[in-house]
């Protein structure tokens, strides 16, 4: 084999789109049939993905795939792979202002673009008025805080006349998330007028709450349109979200790996598409596979 | 008898796994067995490493530290938080803040006798609360490389953190084995009530332990922030647990009343050892929790049977 | 005050355990340097409460402690431990997995510069003590690898490390040998002659009358009457403890059985005991012997299941029986008081009565849960039939006297109703008047069939009690004696 | 005050019930604050959230008062819930239910093999497994979420929403699993002997029993248990992530601690533990009402503990403080 590629990713199976993510990628090496794969898994841990990069860059990998779990602490050791000459390209969620330097390319979605989207979406549903609570990701992580940025200072700047009442996380998890929602409708009642989740998942779990409570016309918009997410769209329950594709996500990080392993020129960032996704538009898309 | 006298040279039985680890891991990837990985496996374990030296202290009492990870995090965030001021000071107050968390832990310890279970638990749970109001759910990086060129840096071919790992492991162990603080620890872990006859200042004790623990928690919180060059407020999430294992794999009751530095150290490179061996041979992330698993049983299994020879043979 | 060799005067002390024990009741006491001074009473008239209220463990409800003329406060044993007053405690108070040196040294280690412990030193004097005391046992063993005997000496020890005042021996002898128990006086004269007060606590008479100077006596927490040793007798002493004469008659022992219940052939546990044989009839009492380390114990443990065996036959009426855990041998019928009362006897945190039926509460289950009426019939019955001296049945066992521990220990095998009973050291810790009243009922149970193996360090005990004696050394059976004419030179020859 | 010997001190049944005390106490400063606390439907909700916490910590109970431990709970809370709610679509709800049951009691007893009768470190073993069961889920889903879509989906529908008496299911099956279980702790002679097993079990292997039996069947009944909680959390859901259980050993370990027993075993009762965990669900609740943000809620949460452990301590004077 030509080239050995390095992957150390996330948290596999911590949600499927992690891992739909992992077995694309997967199955997209074995199609170049000139790549070894070495893919690890950080589980969420920082110190542990420094760990899997120095040991990557130990077995002399040609290329290093890496989605950080954190944007700001993953710098110094990519500083570490670019000075011993190994090209690393970011995927899915980008690293510090002061990594770009260290890094040969980006390529996966724009977190702060989604939180937009979701706001967008918000406004538009509740045309322009309400009052909303917000269920982030799990504290601390990028995704997380970009797509709760996102979603707040659009709101702010472009949607004054809906308010968010109170926001508290749900960790990327569909029954902290439910039990998160129980609380709020005790706490709002029929106050409420919105529900932003930062993902489908989590959605999902504010829906069964919401569900439960025998609440109506509460309008749940999501992000990373999950199959769950797509079906309760479909019949009418949850109000939208934003697709995005694990598959494609792994396919464009690959691709780009391969231009550079190849000597091609490549871009630095390389944004794809999360298009907004409600009941109007949704036969444009096929249902997620996870 | 030869069980004998690994017995006098107080060796633990975790040290002959490290040793056919090493062997195993040696012989089925080539990129094992060279000075840089060694290096590699000792820079990745001085965190945890850090971290369990302390909690042996405190678990040869009897008592144990849940707080440790969220205390790597406080200390991390208040090294990078404050490197403005100059990194000495911000240093000196991380190590700082350590000390005097784990003071209040031993203090409350002290004086309500609440299981030191819950009040570390209810520390673990606090102090991360700590991180996030202090660093506003923000991570924080270091202005520029000097700071994590330190992490990276060496001397006399040896990496610097891995010095400050040993020089610390050899300061507890010395603490342990040679002064009356040390004695005194093995025998209130061993016989509260023997302690208590015996005139011992217990209260007092633990506490300096819980701040012997704080302390090098927050060492490992600024070395480790040293090779990020960043904190996260998120860091040090179930190093605990694995604090923890590393000394209970090490010979350290859970009960209190045994345990050293050099099986501490032992567990420690054990684990070490067993996860980067892992990453070197591309084992799938998910087949990787079911092996360490096994491996974690095995130790102590065979950790046991050993042990019941050398009883046997005394 | 008068008398200048007066070190320690107690006024009207009074001790409550809530809600309801009186343990000590206006007990006032003098104590003189250069003499000693001997404490005798029943189990739990307050002896051990009165000497851990002046070693500073217990503060007492009331009352004054003057020591060297002036009135103090000892709040904590580390006061009463500076002012060079030393307690031996009658529970065994050491850190097992710490070396004997590090115990006798605990909370005193010498230290060369800061801090630091002085091991050189630490061994050294530690080996000087020991040899003193004539133990066989290394300053550097671990403590868990000693007998309950070697440990009591390692406790022992520690009067040498200090130079107390006062020292306070809580029934040092109970789980002592002959051997040992001698070396014992050899200190306590010594000492005294130093000059050191010393204060004795023993439930055997005869040590009390060859050590001491003056004998105080308590009752049910009352100090009854201080008497010079020299004025007095045995008769006068155990009245005064308690209340009455002692009815020292022995059952009549008759032996009306002849099955033999259990058989034991070439027991052998390799460098424990080696080629045990021997057979107990129903109806019999064998006494077995031996000194300290000779493995009496273990061979109990053996038949009891809990230890393995390399080689050998046990035969149980006659079959062969396959005895590989504690649990068959009760199915057996065998029962085993243990000679360690708080590591192997009690549940501390559980309450007398739960300790009691602890070994039949598979037959007393009524489909798998607790009959605690049954339960409490059965506390109340060993109570009286043991005497057993308890404020409540539901207390935890862990505030009864030593010696009523004992009593519930043996309640709680008599419960099951064994064929074979196993007591290793049954009158441990036992004032002079249960002593009788056990050894009466061990009569007693033979008579009615049991068949009875009592180990016992005390030669009188088993000369008295047996009707054939074993003696064990280093692991095998050096000697057997029967009928009534066993001497103590016998035995003494054999060991 | 130190007095090392006087530790039986025997208060009035009222006294003793410090933790009560200090729960109501909470309740009634929330309820000060929020009107919403207080309601019957809020109170439901929060019982319903505690009963899959509560129900894990009533098994574990056993563990820790037999002298043990178990971490791999939240492991096989995920295992359960992921399995059972993909057998749920495949061969239907009760089939799905004792399938998983089965499972769990597997890992149940490879636990309670390893701690009972290899007698190794119960911590070390169950980490071990926590570690392992995460993996076998993992590999189960390949690491996707499962969802429960089938048609029919009257039985978990029931278990999650239905109601008896007006009191939803979750609540019924929670207080009825306590009673039973406190009953089988406290009543029977495999309670005591677990106490003692937990107390001195030297004494316990002098007094003629198997303490290894006694044990072994801890684990089993924490497996048993955290079935029930999978369903729960499965029905709750309608359908599981492989990382739902993650976390959830230490808040039930908290619960349980919280509740007075002591991890030095010996000591516990099921009442006091769910007590325990009503004290943590409810604490949570009650901040979120209060609109604290989260990371205030922990700071909280620090000190409420601490101080509710400490209430109880100090009004019961259980324990002695040290000089
Ligand atoms: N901590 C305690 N709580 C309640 N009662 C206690 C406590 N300690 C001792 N007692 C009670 O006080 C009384 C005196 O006990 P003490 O141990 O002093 O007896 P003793 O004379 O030493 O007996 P023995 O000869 O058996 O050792 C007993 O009735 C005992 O049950
Ligand atoms: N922990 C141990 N490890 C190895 N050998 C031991 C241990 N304890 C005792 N032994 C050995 O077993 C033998 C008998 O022990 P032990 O002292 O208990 O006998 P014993 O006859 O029951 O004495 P006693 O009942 O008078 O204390 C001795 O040879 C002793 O050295
Ligand atoms: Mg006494
Ligand atoms: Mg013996």
């Amino acid at each position: 084999k030509d080239y050995v590629i390095g992957v150390t990713q996330n948290n596999v199976g911590v949600d499927s789109y992690q891992t739909t993510y992992d077995i694309a990628l997967k199955d997209t090496m074995t199609k170049y049939p000139n790549v070894e794969g070495i893919v690890l898994d950080a589980g969420g841990n920082v110190a542990r993905q420094i760990a899997q990069v120095q040991d990557l860059i130990q077995q002399e990998v040609d290329a290093i795939i890496l989605w950080p779990t954190n944007g700001q602490a993953l710098t110094p050791i990519v500083r570490k792979a670019k000075q011993m000459g190994i090209p690393v390209i970011i995927t899915n969620s980008n690293i510090s202002e002061k990594g770009q330097e260290f890094i040969t390319a980006f390529s996966g979605p724009n977190t702060i673009t989604q939180g937009q989207y979701a706001a967008e979406l918000m406004c538009e549903g509740l045309n322009g008025k309400g009052q909303v609570v917000q269920i982030t990701g799990q504290p601390g992580y990028q995704t997380a805080i970009n797509r709760q940025k996102g979603f707040e200072d659009s709101l702010a700047a472009d949607c004054p006349g809906v308010s968010i009442i109170d926001s508290q996380p749900g960790d990327w998890n569909r029954e902290k998330s439910q039990r998160v929602m129980e609380n709020f409708i005790t706490r709002f009642g029929t106050k409420i007028d919105g529900v932003y989740a930062a993902d489908d998942n989590m959605g999902i779990g504010a829906l069964n709450a919401i569900k439960e409570a025998d609440l109506k016309n509460i309008k749940i918009v999501g992000a990373t349109n999950f199959a769950v997410g797509y079906d309760a769209i479909k019949e009418g329950s949850y109000y939208g979200s934003v697709v995005q594709s694990p598959v494609s996500d792994a396919i464009a990080a690959l691709a780009i790996t391969m231009k550079i392993l190849n000597g091609d020129k490549v871009e630095k960032d390389n944004y794809f598409d999360t298009p907004k996704v409600t009941l109007a538009n949704i036969d444009e898309f096929e249902r997620p596979v996870f | 008898m030869r069980w004998n006298n690994f017995n006098k040279l107080k060796i633990q039985p975790i040290w002959f796994f490290v040793l056919i680890l090493i062997v195993f891991f040696s012989s089925t990837s080539e990129y094992f067995f060279e000075f840089s990985n060694f290096k590699n496996i000792f820079i990745q374990t001085s965190t945890i490493g850090l971290i369990a030296l302390g909690l042996t202290f405190v678990m040869i009492n009897g008592n144990i530290d849940l707080s440790v990870g969220s205390m790597v995090a406080l200390s991390a965030s208040i090294t990078i938080g404050l490197q403005g001021y100059g990194l000495g000071f911000s240093i000196f107050a991380a190590l700082l803040a350590g000390v005097l968390f784990g003071a209040l832990n031993g203090i409350i310890v002290w004086k309500t006798g609440v299981d030191s279970f819950i009040v570390t638990l209810g520390a673990m749970i606090g102090i991360r609360g700590v991180v996030f109001i202090y660093t506003e759910e923000q991570s924080f990086y270091a202005l520029d490389f000097a700071f994590s060129d330190f992490g990276s840096s060496s001397l006399l071919g040896i990496p610097s953190l891995v010095l400050i790992f040993l020089f610390f492991s050899w300061l507890m162990h010395f603490i342990l084995s040679r002064t009356i603080h040390g004695r005194n620890m093995l025998a209130i872990g061993g016989s509260r009530t023997a302690s208590l006859n015996a005139g011992m200042k217990i209260g007092r004790h633990l506490m300096i332990n819980f701040m012997i623990c704080g302390f090098l928690a927050a060492l490992a919180g600024i070395t480790l922030s040293s090779q990020m060059g960043a904190s996260t407020p998120n860091l040090g999430r179930d190093f605990e647990l694995w604090a923890i294992t590393a000394v209970v794999l090490g010979g350290t009751h859970l009960k209190g009343g045994s345990g050293s530095i050099i099986g501490t150290l032992g567990g420690v490179i054990a684990i070490g050892v067993l996860r980067n061996g892992m990453n070197l041979l591309h084992i799938p992330s998910f087949y990787v929790l079911v092996i360490l698993g096994v491996i974690l049983i095995s130790v102590i299994y065979f950790d046991s049977l050993m042990k019941n020879k050398m009883e046997l043979s005394q | 005050m008068s008398n200048p060799n007066l070190i320690l005067s107690i006024s009207n002390i009074t001790k409550k355990f809530p809600p309801s024990v009186v343990a000590l009741s206006d007990v006032s006491l003098d104590i003189y340097t250069g003499e000693v001074h001997a404490i005798v009473g029943e189990n739990g008239a307050g002896k051990s409460t009165l000497m851990k209220v002046i070693a500073g463990v217990h503060k007492p409800t009331s009352g004054t402690i003057n020591y060297e003329g002036n009135d103090v406060v000892l709040s904590n044993p580390i006061i009463a431990k500076k002012m060079g007053i030393l307690l031996i405690h009658q529970e065994l108070s050491l850190v097992e997995e710490m070396t004997v040196a590090e115990n006798i040294f605990i909370g005193e280690y010498p230290t060369k510069m800061q801090g630091l412990v002085d091991y050189k030193l630490l061994y050294k004097r530690t080996d000087e003590i020991i040899t003193k005391l004539k133990c066989n046992f290394s300053s550097k063993d671990k403590v868990s690898h000693l007998s309950i005997a070697q440990k009591q000496m390692v406790e022992i020890s520690r009067a040498l490390v200090m130079k107390p005042k006062v020292i306070i021996f809580d029934e040092p002898t109970a789980s002592l040998t002959d051997t040992e128990k001698f070396v014992l006086m050899d200190l306590i004269n010594t000492l005294k002659k130093e000059g050191v007060a010393i204060v004795y606590i023993s439930h055997r008479m005869d040590e009390i009358f060859t050590l001491s100077d003056r004998i105080s006596v308590l009752r049910d927490g009352e100090h009854r009457k201080t008497v010079k040793t020299q004025a007095t007798d045995i008769d006068e002493v155990i009245k005064l403890m308690i209340g009455r004469e002692l009815n020292l008659d022995h059952i009549e022992r008759n032996n009306k059985y002849d099955k033999t219940v259990i058989e034991l052939k070439n027991l052998t546990q390799k460098n424990v005991f080696k080629d045990i044989s021997f057979s107990v009839k129903q109806g019999e009492i064998l006494g077995m012997y031996g000194l300290i380390g000779a493995g009496r114990t273990e061979v109990a443990e053996a038949i009891f299941g809990i230890r393995k065996i390399d080689s050998g036959e046990i035969y149980i009426n006659d079959q062969l029986a396959d005895i590989n855990s504690s649990e068959k041998a009760v199915k057996n019928g065998i029962a085993l008081v243990p000679e360690d009362r708080k590591e192997q006897g009690l549940v501390l945190e559980m309450s007398c009565k739960e300790n009691l039926t602890l070994s039949i509460l598979q037959t007393i289950g009524n489909f798998g849960f607790l009959n605690s009426d049954l339960e409490k019939k059965l506390m109340l019955e060993y109570k009286d039939l043991l005497s057993i001296k308890m404020a409540d049945i539901n207390d935890k066992i862990s505030t009864l006297s030593g010696g009523n521990q004992q009593k519930i220990i043996i309640g709680k095998w008599l419960v099951t109703n064994p064929k074979l009973l196993i007591l290793d050291e049954p009158t441990r810790g036992i004032d002079i008047g249960s002593k009788a009243e056990i050894h009466n009922l061990i009569r007693k149970l033979a008579n009615e069939g049991y068949a009875i193996l009592v180990i016992s360090s005390e030669m009188p005990e088993v000369i008295s009690l047996s009707d054939r004696v074993l003696v064990l050394r280093d692991g095998q059976i050096s000697g057997e004696f029967s009928g009534k004419d066993i001497t103590e030179e016998d035995l003494a020859l054999t060991i | 005050m130190y007095d090392i010997y006087a530790k039986n001190v025997n208060l009035g049944v009222v006294a003793k019930q410090g933790f009560l005390i200090g729960f109501i106490v909470l309740l009634f400063v929330f309820s000060l604050f929020s009107d919403e606390f207080l309601q019957s439907r809020n109170v439901m909700t929060v019982i319903s959230q505690a009963a899959i916490i509560g129900v894990i910590a009533i098994g574990v109970t056993f563990v820790i008062v037999g002298g043990n431990l178990d971490l791999s709970v939240g492991s096989m809370l995920s295992f359960g819930a992921v399995l059972v709610a993909d057998l749920h679509d495949k061969i239907g709800a009760y089939p799905a239910i004792a399938c998983m049951m089965m499972a769990l009691l597997v890992i149940g007893s490879v636990n309670g093999f390893l701690v009972a009768y290899l007698k190794l470190n119960s911590l070390i073993v169950t980490l071990g497994m926590l570690s392992v069961i995460q993996g076998m889920t993992l590999i189960y889903t390949s690491g996707k979420n499962v969802d429960i879509t089938a048609q029919d989906t009257s039985v978990f529908d029931f278990i999650n929403k239905g109601t008896v008496f007006d009191i939803p299911v979750p609540i019924i099956l929670f207080i009825l699993l306590g009673l039973a279980m406190e009953i089988l702790l406290k009543g029977t002679v495999f309670g005591r002997k677990l106490f003692a097993t937990g107390g001195n079990p030297k004494a316990v292997l002098f007094s003629g029993i198997n303490s290894a039996k006694v044990v072994f069947s801890t684990y089993l009944l924490s497996a048993f248990t955290t079935g029930c909680a999978s369903i729960l959390i499965a029905s709750r859901v309608m359908g599981a992530q492989n990382t739902v259980g993650q976390g959830y050993e230490l808040v039930v370990l908290a619960g349980v601690i919280l509740g007075g027993a002591s991890l030095l075993g010996g000591s516990g009762s099921i009442i006091k533990t769910i007590l325990g965990v009503l004290v943590l669900k409810f604490l949570q609740n009650g901040l979120l009402l209060l609109g604290f943000q989260y990371y205030i809620q922990w700071v909280v949460t620090w000190v409420v503990i601490i101080f509710a452990v400490w209430l109880d301590i100090a009004v019961t004077r259980r324990k002695v403080l040290l000089d």
